[in-house]
């Protein structure tokens, strides 16, 4: 059997989170590896839930929020979100994983097809990484 | 074959013609509109209508590059550029625009201007 | 915490869900779940014998926490929560797992990785609910009393509607008069109702309403509290002319040495430095500009009421609302960043406003149209549209009132000037409206306007004192050369919200400075803030009509929120662990909806104001602050949850 | 002040009474003016194709070795007088500082050269002698009393907007320098408006048609003086005026030799151009003499 790859999505629920419903409703497919975690807004997302992630056995973290400046709902969530996974990528490179496994991306609700071209991409760039080595 | 050129265009001159909603202010504050017999506004309509002849297009050669039109273009489609381009796919095929056997007054005309119109009208 | 016994119910959705994934499967899978006690699946949950299946099952086995693995939330959450406390649960105890919308729906190639995901999901939201605290909505109180900020029609409109239905208004204005820049012009379109007519009216509703509170030449400098509950301090500059003593006999202005600029006339005359901006003025008295006052003395002297006083100093004054209605309207983009027109350089290059002044009967001229260099007649006429407008260089929006007014300029002169010419250069003329098209095919047909579709490259003024104006036509291809005496242009509308004000009110603008609405849409009055609403020009480009409506909708939102009484909120907010919190302040900083404040050296949440975006709880560095029901320690469940097997 | 100097060809060929004139007058005020002693041509046109890296090259070298002089004379300012060679420089610096990866692109056709390092800043003379007005100022020994003088810009010192000294629509910089010399300037609506530029080889009557436009506007308000600070603009005004059927009496003159002659620089001036200064400027030597005591 095939290794198929583990991913966590963290999507807000006003903007990632629709475009996630839209896709369904718009019968967009896409691989079945990620799996979303619907938060209010990606300002909520901190370094400890990523890692978190990472720790119990996910592959690749997605996080998907509102476009900058101006969609988020809680005025600049996405911000807040961006400069902690601008950090956290320089932190992972240091542990010795790859910061490629850690992706954010804005995407409004309107968006499904982005959504959908964003995770085969994240798919398919964990594929070429493989399993994330947890020390075992 | 329009088409193709049209894509040539936007490639050379990174600029986008669809942008271009026709309020003539390149053809208005252009210093040599007078002297097109195809205004520059209108050799954008072409463009964006995919129609382009490059017989009919002739009056790009008149366009100093003076950067009037880019300066004052409302929807940064910027004439003087896209111009430069379909000068570009003239001057890629070979053709020259200039017959420098023609020129007068080369000897005592500034340097400045034979380099300039080489640099125009030969690539 | 008692045991968890939830209860998973899984919705075949016709063949939505049972089509891809495998139900029997899933349930089996999920029956593992920890503290599962309950699985139960059916063709149509969200039919009646679907909720009922969850109401009775709440009773019958004592459920304490309830899933329903469906669609998305966004469609039937509300649907089932009823069957949830009809089973009496509270709502809170219950989520959703989307596994339509997030899996069958978009793997139905992959029969199996749905059904995977479906059960990954459906973990996750057991894992959540296991955690989640049964909560209960906030409720709190409301100060029947509202504060517009702004004088001009969209400001007393929406005060005159608030009044009118009983509701304690505060109208803060930073001129000396009500009326703002409708009071300046001539006629309205595209019906010619003289502006002031319609205005003053209104104006002096204001001024007598029991209701209204009027403070003009005065501006809001802070505001502190939340929605229901407001605050506000109002600075009040120094009139320094008694408004009730004031009987406008005008001996004082004819003393005063002092002359500037008037701006009602928008620098097209001079006033004195004590002036009343136009007769119909409200409050109808005199006030002193006292930036240019030199305190002579003269008017004091003279005044035969004693209504100066001098020493006047300014006063702030403290004001508790319950709504904001911010209405602080718009100017005209600055005509010297248009400098190939010439506007600032040669006389007769004007603004449509200045243009509103000479055509207004009570403007500097009593309604003559002349050149302004010299005051000989106009006969020659250029109007130029979309100056600044839809222009990438300088406002890239459409001004949206401009081909309007523009046309109405060209008949009112044609009116005054029948042998006159009149050149209009457009790019596009926009009159929806009711009425508007009919409008500008009458200053066509009637007027033999000379539209010209095309633009202006350059004016000047050549020795005749005439303006050459050079532009091109665009349908013939030819260049143009006009000889004016007038040249008028339509420039854009920018917002007058100061960005100070904006930050106070937590007013989200937009990349030009206008007041962001939640939706422009379904809730065009309404921004971010919660109470907080917007009406006319600053909200975007409008006209008269326009303002005056969404002004009646700010005032009508604002009106259901305080005659409601109080106000509900969601309970899903952030909360302190005070035990934890060691006062370090990072989430006060980041909270952006300054819902943080720090009580006895901890920090506390003010539930009214928290919006619940849970930003403090991924800065906290001590886990102090909470997202109820999403916090990190339910969070990481949910991780663990979906990720194991 | 120290700056670095990169003539150009027009410059040593068909305008040295312009750059004569110009280091006199920045010698004059203090400025030093190092002449570059390898320059590359600049290509007098900046090529608009984004994928014509190759047409940059000529100024990409030119940047690089006043990179490396800047380094020995302290100095990153590289002042140009030609306002063709000014265009294309400081744009070629602009889209390198911009687009780093074309520079990349760039280098990798040099072998020879250091990397360019975006250590040099594209001056144009007009900035230089701006920012020392009062030490023109202080040693003005001429004035030019009531006789009016226009400017003429061109088009290359003021476009596009994102590199020009001042606004393309309305530039005042030269006039508002002149003014505070004491010179009566005369306004021309038609100062930034090209004059045909290089069409004077092969559309001369084009040049002929804009350029009359320009001449014949300041003298009909009175200009004797027409200063331009470029050498094919002032060809070409020059050779229009020579098809006129009507002589028009305006002279078309650098604004650096108005300059000279007015801090007395004679040396540099040929003496038909002195002597036309001296009839057309009608001397106050009471103006004079109060300037010179307030200096």
């Amino acid at each position: 059997m095939s290794w198929k790859p583990k991913i966590v999505a963290f999507f807000c629920k006003w903007c990632a989170g629709s475009a996630a419903d839209l896709a369904g409703v718009s019968r967009l497919q896409y691989p079945s590896n990620i799996i979303p975690i619907i938060v209010p807004c990606t300002g909520r997302i901190s370094a400890r839930n990523i890692i978190e992630a990472f720790m119990n056995g996910a592959d690749g973290v997605l996080i998907g929020g509102c476009h900058t400046p101006n969609d988020c709902h809680y005025l600049a969530g996405n911000f807040k979100a961006f400069k902690r996974v601008y950090l956290l990528k320089k932190l992972l490179k240091q542990v010795g994983i790859e910061p490629e496994r850690l992706r954010i991306e804005w995407i409004s609700a309107t968006e499904a097809k982005k959504l959908v071209q964003v995770t085969n991409e994240f798919v398919k760039e964990i594929k070429k990484l493989g399993p994330l080595h947890r020390g075992e | 074959m329009s088409n193709e050129l049209y894509r040539k265009i936007v490639e050379i001159s990174g600029r986008n013609p669809y942008l271009c909603y026709q309020c003539g202010t390149c053809t208005a504050v252009c210093p040599v509109s007078v002297f097109m017999d195809v205004k520059p506004h209108q050799i954008i309509r072409y463009i964006q209508l995919k129609r382009i002849d490059l017989e009919k297009l002739k009056s790009i050669w008149t366009c100093l590059a003076c950067m009037a039109c880019v300066d004052r273009c409302p929807r940064h489609v910027d004439p003087g550029i896209i111009f430069e381009a379909v000068r570009n796919l003239v001057l890629r095929r070979g053709e020259d625009a200039v017959d420098y056997f023609k020129l007068k007054d080369l000897d005592k005309v500034p340097t400045m201007a034979l380099i300039a119109l080489s640099r125009k009208m030969t690539g | 915490m008692e045991e968890s016994r939830i209860g998973v119910f899984i919705c075949h959705c016709g063949r939505n869900i049972a089509g891809t994934v495998d139900i029997k499967k899933v349930v089996e899978e999920v029956k593992k779940l920890p503290g599962v006690v309950y699985v139960k699946d059916y063709i149509y949950m969200c039919s009646d014998p679907g909720q009922k299946l969850i109401t009775e099952a709440i009773k019958r086995e004592k459920l304490n926490g309830v899933v329903v693995a469906a669609c998305t939330p966004s469609l039937h959450y509300e649907t089932f929560a009823r069957a949830v406390e009809a089973g009496g649960l509270n709502r809170f105890r219950y989520e959703m797992a989307t596994i339509r919308e997030h899996s069958s729906w978009v793997h139905f190639h992959d029969k199996e990785g749905a059904t995977e995901k479906a059960i990954r999901i459906i973990a996750g939201a057991v894992a959540k609910v296991s955690q989640n605290k049964p909560l209960e909505p906030i409720r709190g109180k409301v100060t029947k009393k509202v504060l517009v900020i702004g004088g001009g029609i969209a400001g007393m409109t929406a005060a005159l509607d608030l009044a009118n239905a009983g509701i304690p208004v505060i109208l803060v204005e930073k001129s000396p008069t009500i009326g703002g820049k409708m009071a300046m012009l001539a006629e309205t379109f595209p019906t010619l109702d003289c502006a002031q007519c319609i205005l003053t009216p209104k104006m002096a509703e204001v001024a007598r309403h029991p209701n209204i509170k009027l403070y003009t030449l005065s501006e809001v400098i802070d505001i502190e509290g939340f929605v229901g509950n407001y605050r506000v301090r109002i600075l009040k500059h120094p009139r320094m002319v008694d408004p009730d003593k004031c009987t406008v006999c005008s001996f004082c202005e004819r003393v005063c040495p002092v002359k500037v600029p008037n701006e009602f006339d928008r620098g097209l005359s001079m006033r004195k430095a004590i002036y009343i901006p136009f007769p119909q003025a409200v409050p109808s008295a005199y006030a002193i500009d006292t930036e240019h006052c030199t305190k002579c003395g003269l008017c004091v002297k003279v005044c035969p009421v004693k209504a100066i006083n001098l020493d006047e100093k300014e006063e702030i004054i403290e004001e508790e609302v319950g709504a904001i209605i911010v209405a602080t309207g718009y100017d005209l983009y600055p005509g010297e960043r248009l400098k190939e027109y010439g506007y600032g350089k040669y006389k007769n290059v004007i603004d449509s406003l200045q243009f509103e002044r000479l055509l207004s009967t009570s403007g500097p001229t009593g309604g003559q149209i002349v050149r302004l260099s010299d005051g000989k007649p106009v006969k020659d006429i250029v109007f130029i549209q979309c100056a600044g407008s839809r222009d990438e260089n300088h406002l890239p929006y459409c001004s949206k009132i401009c081909c309007m007014y523009t046309a109405k300029h060209a008949l009112l002169f044609k009116e005054q000037v029948p042998d006159g010419n009149v050149y209009i250069f457009y790019i596009d003329i926009r009159a929806a409206g009711k009425g508007y098209e009919e409008f500008i095919k009458r200053v066509q047909e009637e007027f033999h306007v000379n539209y010209i579709r095309g633009r202006v490259s350059k004016i000047y003024e050549d020795e005749d004192g005439k303006l050459v104006v050079i532009g091109t036509d665009t349908l013939t291809g030819e260049e143009l050369t006009i000889k004016a005496d007038l040249v008028v242009l339509a420039l854009g509308m920018i917002p007058t919200l100061d960005r100070d004000l904006a930050a106070k009110l937590k007013v989200p603008q937009d990349e030009y400075g206008f007041a962001q609405e939640v939706h422009p849409k379904l809730r065009p009055v309404e921004v971010a803030t919660t109470g907080v609403f917007v009406a006319g020009a600053v909200q975007g480009p409008k006209d008269i009509s326009e303002t005056v409506t969404q002004a009646s909708a700010a005032a009508s939102k604002a009106l259901q929120m305080l005659l409601y009484g109080e106000i509900t909120r969601e309970p899903v907010i952030a909360e302190v662990d005070r035990d934890r919190c060691n006062g370090c302040r990072i989430c006060v900083s980041i909270c952006p909806y300054d819902a943080i404040s720090m009580v006895d050296g901890k920090a506390k949440v003010n539930e009214l104001v928290c919006e619940g975006c849970g930003a403090c709880e991924a800065a906290c560095p001590v886990d102090a602050i909470k997202l109820r029901n999403y916090t990190d320690q339910q969070l990481h469940t949910v991780i663990k949850a979906v990720l194991s097997r | 002040m120290k700056l670095l100097y990169y003539p150009g060809c027009t410059v040593k060929r068909n305008a040295i009474e312009y750059e004569k004139s110009s280091l006199a007058v920045l010698e004059k005020i203090g400025v030093n003016a190092l002449e570059l002693d390898k320059w590359y041509c600049c290509g007098a046109l900046y090529s608009l194709a984004i994928d014509d890296l190759m047409k940059h090259l000529g100024a990409v070298r030119t940047l690089i070795y006043a990179q490396k002089k800047s380094r020995e004379e302290n100095t990153r300012d590289l002042l140009t007088i030609c306002p063709m060679c000014f265009n294309v420089l400081k744009r070629v610096n602009k889209m390198l500082r911009e687009e780093p990866e074309k520079l990349e692109t760039i280098s990798s056709f040099m072998d020879e050269e250091e990397p360019y390092k975006f250590n040099i800043n594209v001056v144009h003379i007009i900035e230089v002698l701006n920012k020392k007005i009062d030490e023109l100022k202080k040693n003005i020994i001429r004035n030019t009393g009531d006789t009016g003088v226009s400017v003429y810009y061109g088009c290359t010192v003021l476009r596009p907007k994102e590199i020009g000294i001042d606004n393309p629509e309305d530039p005042s910089i030269i006039e508002n320098l002149l003014r505070k010399l004491g010179v009566k300037v005369v306004d021309n609506p038609y100062k930034s408006m090209c004059c045909g530029a290089y069409h004077i080889l092969d559309k001369p009557e084009l040049v002929y048609n804009n350029s009359k436009t320009i001449v014949e506007e300041a003298y009909k308000r009175g200009a004797k003086v027409i200063v331009t600070i470029c050498p094919l603009c002032l060809y070409n005004l020059r050779k229009t005026i020579e098809t006129f059927d009507k002589k028009v009496d305006v002279k078309i003159i650098y604004l650096t030799e108005l300059l000279a002659y007015m801090l007395g620089l004679d040396h540099v001036l040929d003496k038909e151009l002195i002597d036309f200064f001296n009839t057309v400027f009608i001397h106050d030597t009471k103006i004079n003499n109060s300037m010179r005591r307030e200096a």
